[in-house]
């Protein structure tokens, strides 16, 4: 009986697969990136945000008439895997993307499944560019990996201290999820403060992610008194929520996370408690996006009816996919060309107003250029969208 | 000490109702329902489109996602349930069913309400502040004696009207019930609306407070399992006990238990197991097997 | 070994040819390297399936197996890491470590019966991703990375197994070793199930009152199964940590462990080969619904709830005999 | 010759509830001996402390002078006193014949590793647990019916089948809970002469608890009777039927015995 099906099964995937690739069949020649990250179940807005981001960017390019890299004219198709948030998963779909031929990959989005792909990644020649923190990740001997966003072990720093001498924040109070990704971030942000001298009255409270009242949780730390609130690696679930039950037990210092955030959501969940939450964003404030960002937020309202804020950051991780291609021509598929290259990189950043560059950076935190430059743009929450608080910049 | 236990009846009044409905699932079907938390986001999502999107006011909004989870879980019940439990020669088989259709509600609330965390605006503004000693917002007040009353409402329904008198001749013995009288299929029907109606009900309820998202469906849907086991399985005191109880022992386990951080849930789990062990019955069920 | 027929020694023989010569010649032939993981999965999966599909032989719904897989695969990454092992003797290591966990869990909680053991299992997930979280040898939330891949043993100067980390094609040792350790398991499975301990096991999961009182031990036929059952989880988890070379307090939680069970009812609960059906229907299944794209799972849970919704008593029950192939 | 089982000063409470106070009595080797009462007599809570399914609450009993009660139940069954069920306590979805192999588990030589690698003597094990399964079968009248499911038998036979699984683990001593419950007349005396075939071919001692007077009066050598958790007579047969304590219990509780 198995063996039918088995053989069976295997048959049907060979017809379908081979279905794709001729629906796939265009006038310019296709370069496939690839997504591999959570698209459905509770984070499924981490991955969608990016997954959407993709997409967006690839019909728009597509739309104009392809991307140029060497002389050829591309069209940019994304395929996506939905690891379904397990790490197991993402083994499967990054030996998805390795099958494909692919050797640009996003994602995953979580540290246990940017872990596991490790493997896979180094024997099939794919870069992956995942958000996930581990610095192990992107310190040699491990050379596939190459940070999408910013680590918060990188932001935390940079808040805390403009916090300090702008706001006289002088304790420090820390609230984690208990998963791994969380709990490592708040480890990491722990130990950047007390580097810089804040007092941290309180880093042992954790809450499930399942938590529907966060009364009871902030209750003990708020005890504490803290000038400043850290949620660390706070989902975009979980954070209106916090925030409103730290505001409604009469919180009234600050509120800060190293995540990015949807104003949306902040608005829908949180209302005006929510002012004065700070946030790491990417450039869509209105004084910093540039023409082409504006063009962005744009299409992907148009494409699927919402905007996410989180999409900010997620852009990028693309567009200097396709500007180190076009600059290394050679790397679409010499991986080892592309990371040659990466250390001279250098591209106007299109999402920014000013000269911003697009660069690969990471040398003080990994010792190589495993992250991309995405400026840190520390925004504040006020009446339904985000405000520039203050830009620094990662090397 | 006062403020725990105001949380403790907070947290207590909304898994007391979110364990309510799957119990009563459980008593008539012997179904263990993977699928409740599904219905409980359900249940919170329409009433964020209705109220919070459309502008609907919101107790017509709550009517609504009581009558489309019932509506739901009537038609789960007929065209699934009723007919797998006939045909499976084990009772298990349901349990891959229920999984199957929580799978199903996850894909299609994604597809139909999206990724996103959702809120809908204050239903009442302003916080209670007994000298610092209780705060308790008037929206959480408000829900939590909404919760209460609901409880008391399914009580009475089970205790005085017909209805409740078939469903419980059914949860106590299915056999016995059918040479009484009551129409098995039918009761066992609108038994199963009534749950998934429950758990609509919360879900509009808790939007005003927690909002809802997808990922909340499989974690609500243990913590009612616990819940259920802590009262009694497929008894419905048990599972008002089970919730407050519940409720009380996150209140207090979060208030003493902090300072430990990340062991403070695994304490919690771990004396769960270890009273699971010993009264494997729960606090009100008769034992199994 | 005992009464096989020769319908049933060819039913093996074709098995076997297949899963060690006609899928690497298949996917020699397709290009499909990326099969070698899924089926690698699969075999995997199908392992600790196997486990939880034991535990209901004795009338038990296990919703554990997750937790012992996470076992398994620290037990394994602490030795290679930490203790320096060869992962071949920790691997053996990780499932005898699980076995003893449940046997000292099973001592209480064999007891229950029904939803309470599924809860309480369940339950047991939760608080061992919350262990692996806390426990310092565990590395907490940062998990244990950079797992060396399995090195070579040699007897006597011959190489019996070379060092994956050497080997051309990883995928392809980590698929033929995987193969071997599930036909182990189910053979092993297999024979249980036909020998006198499996008729004990009958007896018990339809009346254990009856079994006890013709002189089955019956506490003692439940933990040792709960051990076995959880030997081939603790197995199945380690060998997934070797691959990914990375062992997380999430790499197996609840999600797992209903996934395991699952398996095993898709499959049938009444052949001793549904876990292993199940668990390549189940894992195949949604890899094959990858083109669909975002309706990949609506599709999934809607064929999943039309097989269950006809075939109630699992795959399997389309052939009307007992007892499964071999 | 000291008796085979010893019922000695045997209480059971429950809570405050008194189900057997102080019950004494033995069964001798070969004997067939009968436990009645009315409904509520602690009859049933007698058997299972006899065969260690419950625990008793003070006294012991004692077969051939080792202590038999609060062990765990296979430990008794182990020592060769083995109890049966009422008819819904079956193996379900296995053959007659399945269930008679399975209950000979106390007879096999080999190991369960043994069996698991198929030694010879698991070989021989299972060869001879087949034909004592058929011999046992042919010796109860079940030939025809050994390969039916047991789910498929009627009331009758699952009686029978009962005792058949009980016979097949080789006991010394056999205890029926209520054997003759639920049949008619012409059933009942087929069952009185298998009970009796039972101890007269086999030399097992039976001790049997029952509701069904007459039939009990025809087979047992001696009867004990109980009353409210109290033994208030034992002796033979004719000795018990003009026992007035015995008479006026059953008159009192008559309509009891009727709407049963």
């Amino acid at each position: 009986m198995q063996r039918r099906t088995l053989m069976k099964a295997a048959l049907t995937a060979v017809t379908l697969t081979a279905l794709q690739t001729t629906t796939a069949l265009a006038e310019n020649p296709v370069l496939k990136i690839g997504f591999v990250g959570v698209t459905s179940g509770p984070a499924a807005a981490w991955g969608i945000s990016n997954q959407r981001s993709m997409e967006t960017r690839a019909a728009w390019i597509n739309e104009t008439g392809g991307y140029e890299i060497g002389g050829t004219t591309y069209d940019i198709e994304i395929v996506s895997f939905d690891d379904q948030k397990d790490p197991k998963r993402a083994i499967a779909g990054m030996e998805k993307m390795a099958q494909e031929g692919i050797h640009y990959v996003v994602g995953p989005n979580v540290d246990d499944g940017a872990a596991a792909v490790r493997p896979v990644a180094e024997a099939s020649d794919i870069m992956y560019f995942p958000y996930a923190f581990p610095k192990e990740l992107y310190t040699a001997p491990a050379s596939n990996a190459v940070l999408g966003m910013i680590a918060n072990y990188q932001s935390g720093p940079a808040i805390y201290k403009h916090l300090m001498e702008n706001e006289g924040v002088k304790t420090v109070a820390f609230i984690a999820a208990n998963e791994s990704d969380p709990l490592s971030q708040r480890d990491g942000g722990v130990a950047a403060a007390k580097e810089l001298g804040l007092d941290v009255v309180s880093d042992s409270v954790t809450y499930q992610v399942d938590t529907t009242d966060f009364t009871p949780v902030l209750t003990p730390i708020l005890r504490s008194r803290p000038d400043l609130l850290v949620l660390s690696g706070v989902s975009p679930a979980n954070a209106p929520q916090l925030i409103r039950s730290a505001r409604e037990l009469g919180f009234e210092g600050l509120i800060s996370t190293e995540t990015a955030q949807d104003a949306g959501v902040l608005a829908e969940g949180a209302g005006d408690l929510a002012n004065g939450f700070i946030s790491v964003g990417g450039a869509s404030t209105p004084e910093l996006a540039s023409p082409m960002m504006n063009e962005f937020v744009d299409r992907y309202t148009k494409m699927f009816g919402e905007y996410n804020d989180e999409s900010n950051t997620k852009v990028y991780a693309l567009e200097y996919i396709l500007e180190t291609l076009k600059a290394t021509p050679e790397a679409i598929d010499d991986v080892s060309a592309f990371k040659a290259s990466m250390d001279s990189f250098s591209a106007p950043n299109p999402y920014m107003n000013g000269d911003e560059q697009l660069t690969y950076v990471g040398m003080t935190s990994f010792g190589q250029k495993r992250q991309i430059a995405v400026p840190l743009v520390v925004n504040v929450y006020q009446d339904g969208a985000f405000e520039t608080m203050f830009i620094a910049r990662v090397d | 000490m006062e403020q725990i236990l105001a949380n403790g009846v907070y947290l207590g009044s909304q898994y007391a109702m979110i364990a309510l409905g799957l119990t009563l699932i459980f008593a008539l079907m012997n179904v263990l329902n993977f699928a409740h938390g599904q219905m409980y986001v359900i249940g919170g999502f329409v009433t964020y489109t209705l109220y919070g999107q459309w502008g609907i006011p919101f107790v017509l909004a709550l009517l609504m996602s009581c009558i489309t989870l019932a509506i739901i879980g009537a038609l789960i019940e007929k065209y699934l349930f009723a007919p797998v439990i006939k045909g499976s020669s084990r009772e298990e088989s349901t349990m891959l069913l229920a999984a199957g259709i929580a799978f199903l509600l996850d894909a299609l609330i994604l597809l139909v309400f999206g990724e996103k965390q959702r809120g809908v605006p204050k239903i009442v503004d302003g916080v209670f502040n007994w000298d610092f000693r209780v705060i308790m917002p008037y929206d959480r007040i408000l829900i939590c004696v909404l919760a209460i009353l609901s409880i008391v409402a399914f009580i009475a329904l089970m205790q005085y009207t017909k209805t409740g008198r078939a469903l419980r001749a059914l949860a106590q013995d299915r056999t016995a019930a059918q040479l009484m009288g009551v129409n098995v299929d039918r009761y066992s029907m609108i038994g199963f609306a009534l749950g998934a109606l429950l758990a609509g009900l919360v879900g509009g309820l808790l939007v005003t407070i927690t909002g809802i998202n997808l990922g909340m469906g499989g974690p609500t849907s243990i913590k009612a399992f616990m819940m259920v086991m802590i009262g009694g399985a497929g008894v419905i005191s048990g599972a008002i006990w089970g919730g407050f109880i519940l409720g009380f022992l996150e209140a207090f386990g979060l208030a003493y238990l902090s300072q430990y951080g990340d062991i403070t849930y695994l304490l919690i789990f771990v004396s769960l197991m270890i009273f699971l062990a010993i009264r494997p019955q729960g606090l009100m069920g008769k034992p199994w097997g | 070994m005992m009464n096989l027929s020769a319908k049933h020694v060819l039913g093996v023989a074709i098995f076997l040819l297949v899963i060690f010569v006609g899928v690497p010649l298949f996917i020699a032939a397709t290009g499909r390297w990326d099969f070698y993981f899924t089926l690698t999965s699969v075999a995997l999966l199908a392992i600790a399936s196997a486990g939880v599909w034991l535990t209901f032989y004795i009338g038990r719904i296990n919703i554990g197996q997750g937790a012992f897989a996470l076992v398994g695969a620290y037990v394994s990454a602490i030795l290679v890491v930490k203790a320096g092992w060869s992962f071949w003797l920790s691997l053996p290591a990780a499932g005898l470590f699980a076995a003893l966990v449940a046997a000292l869990l099973g001592l209480p909680i064999l007891r229950l019966r029904g939803v309470y053991f599924a809860m309480i299992t369940l339950v047991f997930t939760q608080v061992a991703t919350l262990t692996a979280l806390a426990l310092p040898i565990t590395n907490g939330a940062k998990g244990i990375t950079n797992i060396p891949l399995p090195s070579g043993v040699s007897l006597f100067g011959i190489t019996l197994i070379p060092d994956f980390g050497e080997i051309e094609n990883a995928r392809m040792a980590f698929y033929f070793t995987a193969c071997i350790l599930m036909v182990i398991t189910y053979a092993t499975l297999y024979r249980l199930v036909n020998s006198r301990l499996g008729h004990l096991c009958r007896s018990m999961q339809q009346n254990e009152e009856l079994a006890s009182s013709i002189g089955v031990n019956i506490t003692y036929i439940r933990i040792l199964i709960f051990s076995i059952s959880s030997f081939f989880g603790g197995i199945g988890g380690a060998m997934f940590g070797s691959i990914s070379q990375s062992v997380y307090p999430a790499t197996f939680v609840v999600k797992d462990s209903v996934d395991f069970m699952l398996n095993c009812f898709l499959g049938g609960l009444g052949y001793v080969f549904g876990p292993m059906l199940g668990t390549l229907v189940i894992y195949f299944g949604w890899d094959l619904l990858f083109e669909f794209g975002k309706y990949q799972l609506l599709i999934y849970s809607i064929i999943l709830i039309v097989v269950i919704r006809f075939l109630p008593d699992g795959l399997l029950s389309i052939r009307f005999s007992k007892g499964g192939k071999k | 010759m000291s008796p085979l089982l010893q019922v000695k000063n045997v209480t059971k409470k429950y809570g405050g509830l008194t189900a057997n106070n102080d019950i004494s009595f033995d069964v001798s080797e070969n004997e067939i001996l009968s436990v009645i009462g009315p409904n509520g007599a602690g009859k049933s809570t007698l058997f299972k402390m006899i065969s260690s399914f419950v625990p008793t609450t003070s006294g012991e009993v004692l077969y051939r002078g080792e202590r038999i009660s609060n062990l765990k139940p296979h430990m008794v069954a182990r020592k060769g006193v083995v109890r049966t069920f009422q008819e819904t306590t079956i193996f379900k979805s296995m053959t007659v014949r399945e269930s008679v192999v399975v209950a000979q588990h106390l007879r096999a030589k080999a190991s369960l590793a043994g069996y698991f690698w198929g030694s010879k003597t698991a070989q021989q094990d299972v060869d001879s647990f087949g034909r004592y399964a058929d011999e046992l079968l042919a010796f109860l009248g079940m030939t025809a019916i050994s390969d039916e499911l047991a789910s498929n038998l009627p009331q009758g036979n699952l009686r029978a089948l009962g005792i058949a699984i009980g016979l097949a683990t080789d006991p010394k001593v056999l205890l029926l809970d209520e054997p003759f419950a639920g049949m008619n007349h012409d059933e009942t005396m087929r069952m009185v002469d298998l009970v009796r075939s039972v101890r007269d071919e086999r030399g097992v001692t039976v001790m049997l608890v029952e509701h069904d007077m007459p039939a009990v009066m025809k087979i047992s050598d001696r009867i004990v009777v109980l009353n409210f958790g109290e033994k208030i007579a034992e002796g033979t047969p004719s000795e018990i039927q003009n026992n007035e304590k015995v008479i006026e219990a059953y008159l009192g509780s008559a309509d009891d015995e009727i709407g049963m």
